[in-house]
């Protein structure tokens, strides 16, 4: 399945950018914003719209984004979307991985747990 | 026309045949300097800078732009070795592409550079120690410390403090508040007389002279001590305890702070030897003493799911709050919206000393390398100031709704409103805007556009071609 | 069953009247009315805060009128009690063997003598019907409780034929007898004609045979009653002619009631038309007389006991 | 301002069914400040509608209220089958009323008449009633704030300065007399409060407001 992620400059992008060199086996698109803050419910929707099935969402932990908040802000807003998602029976999900510059294990249970959930729901 | 640098350091791989095809394809000579030269003959005005790493190379380049006062915008990167490594089929073309684009676009960033430069003076507050000054003085910053009361307010990125017999403009303020230790929570008397609550640090010497088997510990962590110091010591103690003598060790605190690299690794060893992390509200936890005195009851609502919980703990060791003694100018307002600037933590997000108000530097300690230290930042302040690039922000005005979301949601307090009745508009303060493009996320009207530092067409680079797992 | 209902049943061209509860406490008043009537119709209309003045209300003055001998019709309007009330007070008619109720939306307060009170219309005509009918036939209040005990009750809706959109008129009659309206009182008739019309359009819809329609009439006193009417109670449509010929009688009362017995033997031929109700307001004192003179007496004997 | 929420996406989809081209139109009001009809909405709703197979486009009115700026539109509405209206009821009837021939399908459920009481949290606070009484009650309206509209209250239900009917909501009582208190007018709590004139609410039907003068 094809996979954008997005990932602040603080942890989300460098950890991005090295998750996908220690695993090869994913291929993801990476793109890099100031802060995860800054990522909205319709741009959300518009990176799901390019044709991806899963928009992965990469920041700092929620407790010690610089930004002090703009990581839980993404959180929340990617709940509304995944709710708004679910609502509507669009099988696309929006998924979240806080995660520091050098520990991105996270990145990878939080692939792993979407594509086996998605597994689940096909019969 | 203006000159393209491509600029590279060390043993960085320059990508020699991309560069020299886009010049081809497009017309544009590429200069490949290393950084190490000596610029300071040549004007780099209209210079638009390459760069080939996206990591730490990435703050040199925004450095060496920064102390030429060249336009931030007009300095763009290609992470090359990654993206070498990640996609190695696509990737000199991905490299062409943003060639092409970066040198193709260069004319749309107006490079409008303000540099704003602080007065080379500092205000310490709320008194001057005779060390501290003299400290400074051998950077040659004259320094203020007038005898309330008086007014400071901002102007710019300086702070204008009037008294009734001066006026004087500084550059950055130095608050020096005595800090007083006081528990996070109201201890009752009954509960102070069982003996049974206290500080950190008659808690250490407790240590060796108390058994603590099988006992159950509560470790109370105050919001206004995010002291990393603290923290480990913490963390480190209810791992032991609970190691080494089985101790039943709770831990209640506002938020936990895992954000510095080795902690990650502490709270999860703390958490292995079973000891348990609750977040909640302070001063909502209730104690009262058990009947023969020995103990105490503490009740507490978990964060999580509100769940209340009642147990009974022999031992409450609280980390003090730490707050400043009250003085003339101990609350900071941005019009009507207090700043928070007063909290002593060594928090990893945010540079040492400083405060969420730029130019406003806090310290707690007394000994003269941390003067120095102190000193050798507000230095660099006060010589490098800020380049504020006018673009990088806008509120489009006909768009703007004043809903004040953006007002309420920034995590700076960098944004209020200007203007008169209907012309009233959001306006984003350069001086505190940290970029971060909350703002931008929440208007509900989409007026807030934020241009970061960062080559928004990222996103098109990194997708092309690589799809699928 | 209710007696009105048998005599619907058995085919009998029904007569209703109505009787408007006093402004105060004496029951005398009703009694008394109630009286004149009792041998002369087979029920009496006994109406709710009628055109929203306060009065005594319609479920005390109908155990009255049944303490003398007449059978009641119960109205019930939207306009002061929610779905609660309504409900409950039907369950206290029919406990106390009121067994005939009219559904009605009700006046506006701001006609009444109260307009500055708060209206309720927490439902309307159509879904009190709904609502009383489903308490009858499935035993379950509005919010799908089963409630315990016998419901007798004879249903009824009023409607009328010549407010706008005329057209829409039947459908929306059509509606309440859906809802459950077993018969239908109507505004008063005028224009036979215009009526006739209706009537059509009812037979066309089958809806004489799922109801029974009883005509409202009402016999003027005088032409500046009538004229009154035709400027001040909306809908209500009245021929030129009648306005003229009430002007040139040398008797006005004596023409009125002539007007009234007329139209009741033109009513009577319509075909689905099951009786009449007339509505002698403040003036039951004539109602045995138009049904003598239009002989439709006697009335059928109620079965005693 | 007037506080709305967007429908459920699966009800706004049921009533677009049979319908390609839709026309997904913010109002740039008070549905934008209450963050439920604004731009952003818009988008969000039309790219839903477009993973969801429809040809849906977004647009923004100032204010939807007003034919002018409704009229402006022509071209785009008349473009598309449906339209999707995330303005508050009186817009989408002002539009409906603009464009008697385009289907205009509410996006919202406007819920109230309300102010943000803090970031992304909004309360009601009038009902419209007509007759303004608010000055005798501390300027804390009970007949929107109060369950049951009292004029001489509390209820009995009022525990710990909450609500019976819902724990969670002040009662507004509570807050007449607090306010009261501190202003130190308690005795002018004491008077009883006469039947209030529904007639100037909605109670006498549909209200319009006449300046003659400034009439053309």
């Amino acid at each position: 399945m094809r996979i954008a992620s997005v990932g602040c400059d603080r942890q989300g992008f460098p950890a991005l950018l090295r998750f996908l060199e220690t695993f090869p086996e994913y291929r993801m698109d990476v793109t890099a914003v100031p802060c995860l803050g800054t990522v909205h419910e319709s741009m959300m929707l518009h990176i799901l719209e390019d044709g991806y099935q899963l928009l992965l969402l990469a920041g700092c932990p929620l407790d010690s984004c610089f930004n002090q908040k703009g990581s839980e802000f993404a959180f929340r807003k990617a709940q509304r979307v995944n709710a708004l998602l679910t609502e509507a029976g669009i099988p696309k999900r929006v998924a979240c991985a806080f995660v520091t510059a050098d520990k991105i294990g996270e990145i990878k249970r939080v692939l792993e747990s979407i594509v086996s959930g998605q597994k689940g729901e096909e019969p | 026309m203006k000159k393209v640098l491509w600029l590279y350091e060390g043993e960085d791989n320059v990508p020699l045949p991309q560069i020299q095809a886009v010049e081809e394809k497009i017309g544009v000579h590429v200069e490949v300097r290393s950084l190490g030269e000596d610029f300071s003959s040549e004007n780099l005005e209209q210079v638009l800078i390459l760069g080939s790493s996206f990591s730490w190379h990435r703050e040199r380049l925004l450095e060496f732009a920064l102390q030429r006062s060249i336009n931030p915008l007009q300095v763009r990167f290609f992470p090359w070795q990654e993206v070498q490594r990640i996609f190695p089929t696509t990737a000199s073309k991905l490299l062409e592409h943003f060639l092409v684009e970066t040198l193709k676009r260069r004319e749309s960033y107006p490079a409008q550079v303000v540099k704003l430069l602080p007065e080379r003076k500092v205000l310490v507050l709320p008194r001057l120690e005779k060390a501290l000054q003299e400290v400074f003085s051998r950077f040659g910053i004259p320094v203020y410390s007038p005898q309330p009361p008086f007014l400071v307010e901002r102007d710019g990125v300086n702070f204008v403090l009037s008294g009734e017999s001066f006026h004087e403009k500084v550059g950055s303020v130095v608050l020096f508040p005595e800090w007083q230790e006081e528990p996070p929570l109201r201890i009752p008397m009954e509960v102070e007389e069982t003996g049974r609550i206290l500080p950190l640090a008659r808690f250490r010497n407790l240590l060796s002279q108390k058994k603590f088997r099988e006992k159950t510990v509560v470790f109370v962590v105050s919001p206004q001590s995010h002291s990393l110091k603290d923290w480990e010591e913490v963390f480190a103690l209810a791992r032991d305890l609970s190691r080494s003598q089985k101790a039943k060790i709770w831990v209640l605190a506002e938020e936990i702070m895992v954000a510095a690299p080795q902690f990650e690794r502490l709270y999860r060893e703390t958490r292995s030897e079973g000891a348990l992390f609750e977040k909640t509200k302070i001063s909502t936890i209730v104690l009262q003493p058990t009947l023969d005195m020995q103990g105490l009851w503490v009740e507490f609502e978990t964060e999580r799911d509100r769940y209340h919980q009642r147990f009974r703990a022999d031992w409450v060791v609280y980390v003090p709050k730490r707050s400043p003694l009250p003085f003339g100018a101990s609350s900071w307002w941005r019009g009507d919206a207090p700043i928070e600037v007063f909290f002593d933590l060594e928090n990893p997000n945010l540079p040492r000393f400083s405060t969420s108000l730029q130019g406003v530097f806090i310290a707690s300690q007394f000994d003269e390398e941390y003067f120095l230290e102190l000193a050798q930042t507000v230095d660099t302040y006060l010589t490098q100031g800020k380049i504020a690039v006018s673009d990088c922000t806008s509120v489009e005005e006909e768009k703007c709704v004043l809903c004040l979301t953006c007002l309420r949601t920034c995590p700076w307090k960098a944004i209020e409103i200007e203007g008169k009745s209907k012309r009233k508009r959001a306006h984003i303060n350069w001086e505190q805007c940290h970029l971060c493009g909350i703002c931008m996320a929440f208007c509900p009207a989409s007026a807030i556009g934020v241009n970061s530092l960062y080559p928004e067409d990222f996103f098109m680079i990194t997708t092309t071609g690589s799809g699928e797992k | 069953m209710s007696f009105l209902e048998s005599v619907l049943q058995r085919g009998i061209f029904a007569v209703t009247a109505e009787v408007g509860p006093p402004k105060g406490t004496e029951r005398s008043v009703i009694e008394k009315k109630c009286l004149q009537l009792r041998d002369y119709v087979d029920a009496v209309n006994i109406t709710d805060n009628q055109t929203a003045i306060v009065r005594l209300s319609s479920f005390a003055s109908c155990l009255i009128a049944r303490e003398c001998g007449v059978e009641p019709v119960m109205q019930m309007v939207c306009r002061d009690r929610n779905r609660i009330a309504l409900q409950s007070d039907f369950l206290g008619a029919c406990a106390l063997g009121i067994e005939n109720f009219l559904c009605l939306t009700g006046d506006h307060q701001s006609m009444g003598n109260h307009p500055q009170a708060k209206n309720v219309f927490d439902i309307d005509s159509v879904q009190l019907l709904g609502i009383l009918n489903d308490m009858k036939e499935k035993k379950i209040f509005q919010c799908g409780e089963t409630l315990k005990g016998e419901v007798k009750a004879f249903l009824g809706a009023g409607e009328n034929p010549f407010a706008d959109p005329i057209e829409f008129r039947v459908y929306r009659l059509a509606k309440k007898v859906s809802a459950g309206a077993r018969f239908v009182q109507t505004q008063a008739v005028f224009d036979v004609e215009m009526f006739a019309r209706f009537m059509e359009e009812v037979r066309k819809m089958g809806l004489h045979e799922k109801t029974h329609i009883l005509a409202g009439v009402i016999p003027v006193k005088s032409p500046q009653a009538l004229r009154y009417m035709q400027n001040e109670v909306p809908g209500l449509s009245i021929p030129a002619s009648l306005l003229e010929r009430m002007e040139k009688a040398p008797d006005p009362r004596e023409e009125g009631v002539q007007i009234c017995v007329e139209i009741i033997e033109k009513l009577k031929t319509i075909e689905g038309v099951r009786g009449v109700h007339i509505m002698a307001i403040a003036w039951e004192s004539i109602v045995p007389e138009i049904v003598q003179r239009s002989n439709l007496y006697p009335r059928p004997r109620k079965e005693v006991g | 301002m007037i506080v709305g929420e967007r429908k459920p996406v699966t009800e706004i989809i049921d009533n677009l069914k049979g319908y390609r081209k839709v026309l997904v139109l913010a109002c740039g009001t008070c549905v934008t400040v209450c963050m439920s009809g604004g731009e952003k909405e818009a988008q969000e709703l039309a790219s839903l509608l477009r993973l969801k197979g429809f040809q849906a486009q977004a647009q923004t009115v100032e204010r939807q209220c007003e034919k002018e700026f409704n009229l402006q539109l022509q071209t785009g509405i008349c473009a598309c089958e449906a339209v999707v209206s995330l303005a508050c009821g009186i817009g989408v009837q002002v539009l409906a009323d603009c464009f008697p021939r385009v289907p205009v399908f509410p996006g919202l459920n406007t819920t109230f008449m309300g102010a943000p009481v803090e970031q992304g949290i909004w309360e009601e606070r009038c009902s419209g009633c007509g007759e303004c009484l608010v000055h005798l009650f501390g300027n804390v309206c009970p007949i929107t704030r109060c369950a049951k509209s009292l004029l001489n209250g509390p209820c009995g239900g009022s525990r710990g300065g909450k609500c019976e009917v819902k724990p969670e909501r002040d009662c507004a009582w509570q807050l007449i007399y607090d306010r009261m208190k501190s202003q130190g007018k308690l005795e002018s709590l004491l008077e009883v409060q006469p039947p209030k004139n529904w007639s100037f609410s909605r109670y006498g039907g549909q209200r319009k407001m006449i300046r003659e003068d400034v009439k053309l």
